[in-house]
């Protein structure tokens, strides 16, 4: 019997089945019940309609540390018919893909509204089958299709022996409906029990007393909040003193645009959808210059349209945060799935040379706390401060401690940023040559504090000219900062284990918590690996990375794209030779993926593993398209 | 500073050190002089004003005046001048820039400002070419000439008047640098207009177009006649097609139509006004 | 393939092994059947003809179609179309976008290529959201709402048609999915048309605007009389000030105005072509 | 008596004074008379008018190898009068400035229309100072003020014994005016006399026979042509069957711009003014698309506005070929001044990662081999190829063989662009797998070879798919070509010399000159190095580099940028260790500079040496303005 440590699948159509509304449910349920998940809406295409989707739900009375590999204990299938489309059936993609992927002794539990479908195979391996006409039920016997998905929870709940007497599912409804919802409560609370029927009658038709799976409530230790990387980076945001975020829409960075369409205006702030990818960016550079803490968030091809700005925000000293939710590219490439590509992007992008910073959050948390330095650190050096995240992390979903938001919340403090007591005395010059390289702002409206600023190159006052020192005055001063930076404020990579005379592994980004498992996998086997990740990843920690990469027997650099960014990065500022695991497919980095290229690299002596399974995944080849 | 009058402050030039670099004779003399004129007598504190300068010659002009001053990319100031004035209402924010500036490449902000109309006023120096990149042609480029037949490469102009008005604005006017009484009343007018307000003014290159010089300019120009009543839409259109029966090209307001716009003050910027922010719409949502 | 009859080339599927993805009785479907009424119409070669798609749920529709399909980035097709124009004229060149595509990021280009007035088709398929980004205001949403007051970040809709003209497109006309058989008379006509034709179809997104729905646009839409002129530029304004009066959307083209332009042939490409080069006029400049 | 080599340096007020066409006759009748030539518009300032400009102009019985440093024989100073639009006076500028720099037994000449300047400091240097009101003989005397620069001309044909009996000179007015100028050339020829009289009365004054320069004609092998960076880059691109160009004015582009449309047409192409930076590199995409040999030219702003079209020529494999004449950034930066800053962006901007060929020339002469060595590597490899060049380069003009360039012509041949007749089978595939990661091209309107293209990722026939195993195998491909090139087409750096245990000192782009005859001073100084100049940037050809560096000393980088941009390549793909000599203060390299920064290298043991000099040149700031 397997208590409290469960993993899902939930497949359907896209839109229609509302996949999401499942693992939704049955999350904030599992939360309320003192345990832990991890969610994501992983599978889904970008087109709005029809593709196939599928979304883990991890399940574990501890924090599960990540999503694992790709099998599950649980697969549930929601297609009930044909898509009145196409000739060709979509109704058996979920059993059809994932079906292999079920753990012997798992479980798979699918709407037979249509039909019943050949499941010996997995029967075979001791896969417990449980066909639910959940469409049927709802529209013929409770004249309401909406509730198909509660039967099908319904039946869940019964499979994992859970919230039997339907407590956390009542409360869930009623705060969904509240009070004036009596009567669709009373629906879907059928509805549930409907699914459980069934459930039962195929368990004691085959004298199963029970399916080898079961959650158990325990003690909850205060409010949890089941969050993403996005909602957790706009919390972040709010409480850093943003009050300016603009965005074109692009998945997956819209989402932030929402919650600050949604929450800005209770803090006094704004939220400004632009009408193109650079009226955003100048919008937000607009209104730094004003004073306000500004961000812009986007994705692959929205970051490259911004490049010139880049340079504005450089040059004119205009504080930025910049958030590039990472999904595949090149171009529009694979616009719902992952990757890690725009590292050299955000560390080389623009003609000319600019003082920048790149943070990278490798987990929900890190969303949050990154964010918050990423604002004052744009504030304190004046210049773009690039926020990577990728898919995986913006739509990964997990449960945290509201308190834990509250205690890492600090007061804002705006770093030099000039007022009228501050510019009493005559002169004020915008580009003042410090010894630090950075020179105190004012905004306009406060007197004194007049500014010229140009992104052409100009001296102290703001002037252009081209007089040759004046320009490498300038040119130098402005570079100065990332020494400070340097000096101040940059983090060395997190260490995990001691990197004396073994491989070191090393991430960035989201692939931080497969990393770990893989160490502890490698470990377990055997194998010492010493566990790297970079948030700090430009300007580069020389000083601090090189020392420590010099202790180990191997440079491993783990990352989702195709040439290795990282390691580019770290050949050309270390001097040390770098070995690569890399995945550039589509899908997040597995476990089994750096366990495996681990060996690989150290027994087979390859430099470069390239991970991803050669056969095809689908058995419908599906048109997803650009967006 | 504070204390000074007005007077003095937009009188003397920012960059008295500097010298004006633009051709003797260059229309944005006047634009500038018109301009200080205006700023005076609307008496605004150079430190309340934000200027954003397109990139051309005529950008420059934010460097001959005082007040703040943003110069970014080509085409963008307007984007610019929206977020500053969306996150200060209280500045007043105009956008100073040529026709190549805010037509050719600053279209994918133009277009969007007059729907959006925000309390900004933007000046176009008009000149029916890039000055700054010695001459070649601009998307006004053509005015008053006869064409035979056009190529994908040699298009017509495009009319900034009917393109502002057709986009939303609330408030097209249009001056002429040659007239430099007519262009500050214009500009002050602009100013205290509620909304965003578009001026093309025609400021002519004396180097690289020789067309439509001050000369063809004063034959062409011709104030728009008293009793006109910009407010209505319709007539500020058959306005526009009489002007071009008659070859003419009109001086002053041809539209204004003030919106109904939801006030908004200044955001929050500094650490007191950042202080206290109570987190609970934000939880509640994934709880 | 070249000896097929057209009839067929364009009914079947381009891809019949894929999947339509696009939700069941979105607007796009009727847009593509009236498609493929008109190109079997106009008995055009799938080879001849290159389909230039927008990025959003509609320019999907470019590998629904048979023909050459080319598709880069967002707000880019008016740009590729009209280079692909310039370089084989031959060619039969249609951009196929939505309205968020065409007027909110590829606004850059919409003004610009009317101007140019290439012989190039665009079909925007309009319906007011931003469908593929799931449901984001687009700026043609608004259209039938009535609005109290306007802020910054929420600005009221752009109108394709007058801004189509505005901007001097020669072809301008609206259509309707919901009305097949009129939208693929417009597409032929479009087609035909020697110059740029904006054709704004009203394709309802039956996911994110429930507003604007089939029976909205079914209560508003109306055909233009018959005898209608449209080759008055200002009685087409008229005719549009007439509609939105009575909260009508005209159906048919609106404006026609055939611009004199000079005809050039296919660019070389083949090493023939390209084979004999004369370099004098470039040498003398240099001696 | 310095005969056959000489340097000049003519200064005025930009636009006002002409300074252009003296350098322009004067070079145009040295060529013609046998003797070669390097000119440039060197010191405009980025506004129309009003800011000081210089031009150098270099003459030698040999073709002179660089600019050298900053130091004159002649200074022409052409400014008369106070500016009208300020109280400050423009027209001491040029000896004010650049008069230091004249060399002791040199010479200055100026207007003196206004006034006399006291010029004590340099006679005192053995420099001959000549007043010539030229101006005042020009409106007074010969009423047409347009005449005043010939009067300068013939003051200088004078001081350089040159032309005497104005053979050449006449035959340049007959060229310029023709037949019915014949009024308007005697005007000309009257006005250099009187130029050349004031010359004589001075000499005769001083009891000066000579002047101490001279300049004698010799045999002329064929026709000469003068031309700049941009004119070769032009003339290589007709050449090579580029017949659909577009750009967005920019300063240093623009010039190519203007080639194009002048001339294009005469070969059946077309040149489009892009009312945006956009508009233009999508069109030249359409028009490759449509199966042109096409082309787009901008400089640094231009060039980041562009990026996300780089993904779509990538990943739709539609060959361009994106000519960048770098000025200096970062942002508008200075327009007018050089700079080698764009290297790292052309081989990193953009999301994700594209195939992609980075090339740069080095001189003139490259300027038009590479251009036609680009458009068949845009064409075989069906990516972007980047074509560095520098305002340096660009504006710099030099004499060269009219036979050179047609003798370095060859045919034009389509590589892999597909006919009817290829195309007779059914089931074209544009984006076939094949071993070398090409896949055939068709062009629309060749029946039985319509595509499906998408920047969206794809499989074989173009239809858009996120199955991992099609992504990858299609990723591979694209990225296989680059392997390709790295076996059949990439060059290796020039090599000057031995590397054997000497210092390798390396440059690539317009340093090229600098570096060899700073190479030819060390060796004079008994110092040895070995040069290396790469024109072949990306793909970094290792393996080619790598073992040559490893034979050097040291490995010495001169780059006209902040950071040093190619050896972070260096660093990054060879491992070695990079030192570096750096300009960036809107100059280019003087000879000087690197002789200078290399011996600190060397013996005080920095790493970075970075070089202008700290004093301000200028004794009046003018504001350059952005463009
Ligand atoms: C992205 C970019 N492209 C091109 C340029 C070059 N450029 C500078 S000013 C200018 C046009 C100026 O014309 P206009 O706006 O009419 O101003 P004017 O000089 O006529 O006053 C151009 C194309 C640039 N600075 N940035
Ligand atoms: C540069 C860039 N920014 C944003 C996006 C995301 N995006 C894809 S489609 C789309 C808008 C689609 O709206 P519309 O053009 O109206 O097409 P529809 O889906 O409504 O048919 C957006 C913003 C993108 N692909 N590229
Ligand atoms: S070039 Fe034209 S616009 Fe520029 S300063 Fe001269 S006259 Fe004015
Ligand atoms: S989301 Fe809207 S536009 Fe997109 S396919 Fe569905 S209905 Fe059509
Ligand atoms: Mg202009
Ligand atoms: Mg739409």
């Amino acid at each position: 019997m397997n208590v409290n440590n469960v993993k899902l699948f939930v497949g359907g159509v896209q839109l229609r089945d509302g996949v999401t509304t499942v693992t939704d449910i049955l999350g904030k349920m599992v939360v309320r019940a003192g345990l832990h998940v991890l969610a994501m809406e992983r599978g889904y295409a970008s087109t709005i309609y029809g593709a196939h989707q599928y979304d883990p739900l991890v399940i574990g009375e501890t924090p599960p540390l990540s999503y694992g590999d790709d099998q599950s204990d649980i697969l549930v299938a929601l297609e009930y018919d044909t898509n009145p489309d196409s000739p060709i059936q979509p109704n058996r993609d979920t059993i059809l893909r994932h079906g292999k992927n079920v753990v012997n002794g798992g479980i798979v539990l699918y709407d037979s509204t249509t039909t019943t479908v050949d499941t010996a195979d997995l029967e075979a391996r001791g896969i417990k089958v449980f066909p639910l006409p959940a469409r049927q039920i709802a529209q013929r016997e409770l004249k309401r299709e909406v509730v198909k998905n509660t039967v099908v929870t319904g039946a869940l709940l019964r499979l994992l022996a859970f919230d039997m007497d339907y407590a956390l599912f009542s409360a869930y409804l009623e705060g969904r409906f509240g009070r004036k919802g009596r009567e669709i409560i009373d629906l879907n609370l059928e509805a549930a029990r409907r699914g459980r029927k069934i459930i039962e009658e195929i368990m004691t038709a085959n004298g199963w007393s029970d399916c080898g799976y079961k959650l158990e409530a325990r003690p909850i230790d205060g409010q949890r909040l089941l969050v993403n990387g996005n909602d957790a980076l706009g919390m972040g945001a709010v409480f850093a003193g943003c009050r300016f975020y603009a965005g074109y829409p692009i998945t997956p960075a819209s989402a932030i645009l929402e919650f600050m369409e949604r929450h800005l205006p209770h803090y006094g702030g704004r939220a400004l959808q632009g009408q193109n990818e650079r009226e955003s960016i100048r919008a937000a550079l607009g209104a730094s210059l004003a004073g306000v803490r500004s961000a812009i968030g986007s994705s692959g091809p929205g970051i490259s349209l911004k490049v010139e700005e880049f340079g504005v925000s450089g040059v004119t000293e205009t504080p930025l945060v910049i958030i590039d939710t990472q999904r595949a590219g090149p171009s529009t490439g694979m616009p719902t799935k992952p990757e890690q590509g725009d590292l050299l992007m955000s560390v080389f992008s623009g003609h000319g040379e600019i003082p920048r910073i790149v943070l990278a959050a490798g987990t929900v948390e890190e969303c949050y706390l990154l964010a918050i330095e990423a604002f004052d650190l744009a504030d304190k050096y004046q210049c773009p401060v690039f926020f990577l995240t990728d898919l995986t992390l913006a739509d990964g979903r997990k449960d945290l401690p509201e308190a834990w938001f509250t205690k890492n919340r600090r007061p804002v403090v705006r770093h030099g940023l000039l007022r009228e007591a501050d510019l009493r005395h005559d002169g004020y010059r915008r580009y003042h040559v410090t010894e630090s390289g950075i020179s105190p702002r004012s905004v306009p409206g406060v007197p004194g504090g007049i500014f010229k600023v140009s992104g052409s190159e100009h001296d102290e006052a703001g002037m252009i000219t081209t007089d040759p020192p004046k320009r490498m005055a300038m040119f130098e001063k402005r570079q100065r900062k990332m020494q400070t930076y340097l000096k101040e404020d940059v983090k060395p990579p997190e260490v995990f284990g001691s990197p004396d005379g073994v491989p070191i592994v090393i991430g960035w980004g989201s692939t931080k918590l497969p990393l770990l498992d893989a160490q502890a996998r490698l470990r377990a086997e055997g194998q010492d690996i010493c566990a790297l990740h970079f948030t700090h990843l430009w300007p580069f920690p020389v000083h601090l990375v090189r020392p420590l990469l010099q202790r180990g027997s191997h440079v491993i650099v783990v990352e989702m794209n195709y040439s290795g960014q990282l390691a580019a990065l770290i050949q050309q500022e270390c001097l040390i030779e770098t070995r690569r695991i890399l995945k550039y497919n589509g899908r997040p980095f597995y476990t089994s993926d750096i366990v495996g290229g681990v060996r690989q690299l150290l027994y087979n002596g390859n430099h470069v593993v390239r991970v991803g399974d050669k056969a095809p995944e689908m058995v419908l080849e599906t048109v997803p398209e650009g967006d | 500073m504070a204390t000074q009058a007005p007077i003095k402050l937009w009188e003397q030039n920012a960059t008295p050190k500097h010298r004006i670099q633009w051709c003797p004779g260059c229309g944005d003399f006047g634009v500038l002089n018109s301009l200080k004129a205006a700023l005076t007598r609307l008496e605004l504190m150079p430190h309340d004003v934000l200027l954003v300068g397109g990139i051309g010659c005529s950008g420059q002009i934010r460097n001959y005046l005082n007040g703040n001053a943003f110069h970014g990319t080509h085409g963008g100031a307007l984007a610019y001048a929206l977020g500053a004035k969306m996150a200060n209402p209280d500045l007043t924010v105009m956008a100073l820039a040529g026709d190549g500036d805010t037509l050719a490449i600053g279209i994918e902000n133009f277009v969007h400002i007059c729907r959006r109309d925000p309390d900004v006023s933007l000046i176009i120096m008009n000149n029916g070419v890039y000055g700054l990149t010695k001459g070649q042609n601009s998307p006004t480029h053509g005015l008053g000439m006869t064409h035979e037949e056009f190529t994908e490469e040699d298009p017509p102009f495009v009319d900034p008047l009917r393109l502002a008005i057709t986009c939303g604005a609330s408030y097209v006017a249009q001056s002429f640098s040659g007239d430099p009484k007519h262009s500050t009343e214009i500009y002050i007018d602009a100013v205290k207009h509620p909304g965003f307000a578009v001026v093309n003014d025609f400021s002519p290159c004396v180097t690289y177009n020789k067309f439509n010089s001050y000369e063809w300019y004063k034959e062409h120009v011709e104030h728009v006649p008293n009793g006109y009543d910009p407010t209505d839409k319709s007539a500020a259109w058959q306005l526009l097609d009489d002007f071009d029966k008659r070859g003419k090209l009109p001086l002053g307001t041809v539209y204004r139509a003030v919106r109904r716009r939801k006030a908004h003050s200044r955001l929050p910027i500094w650490d007191e006004e950042l202080a206290s922010v109570d987190p609970t719409p934000m939880f509640q949502l994934y709880r």
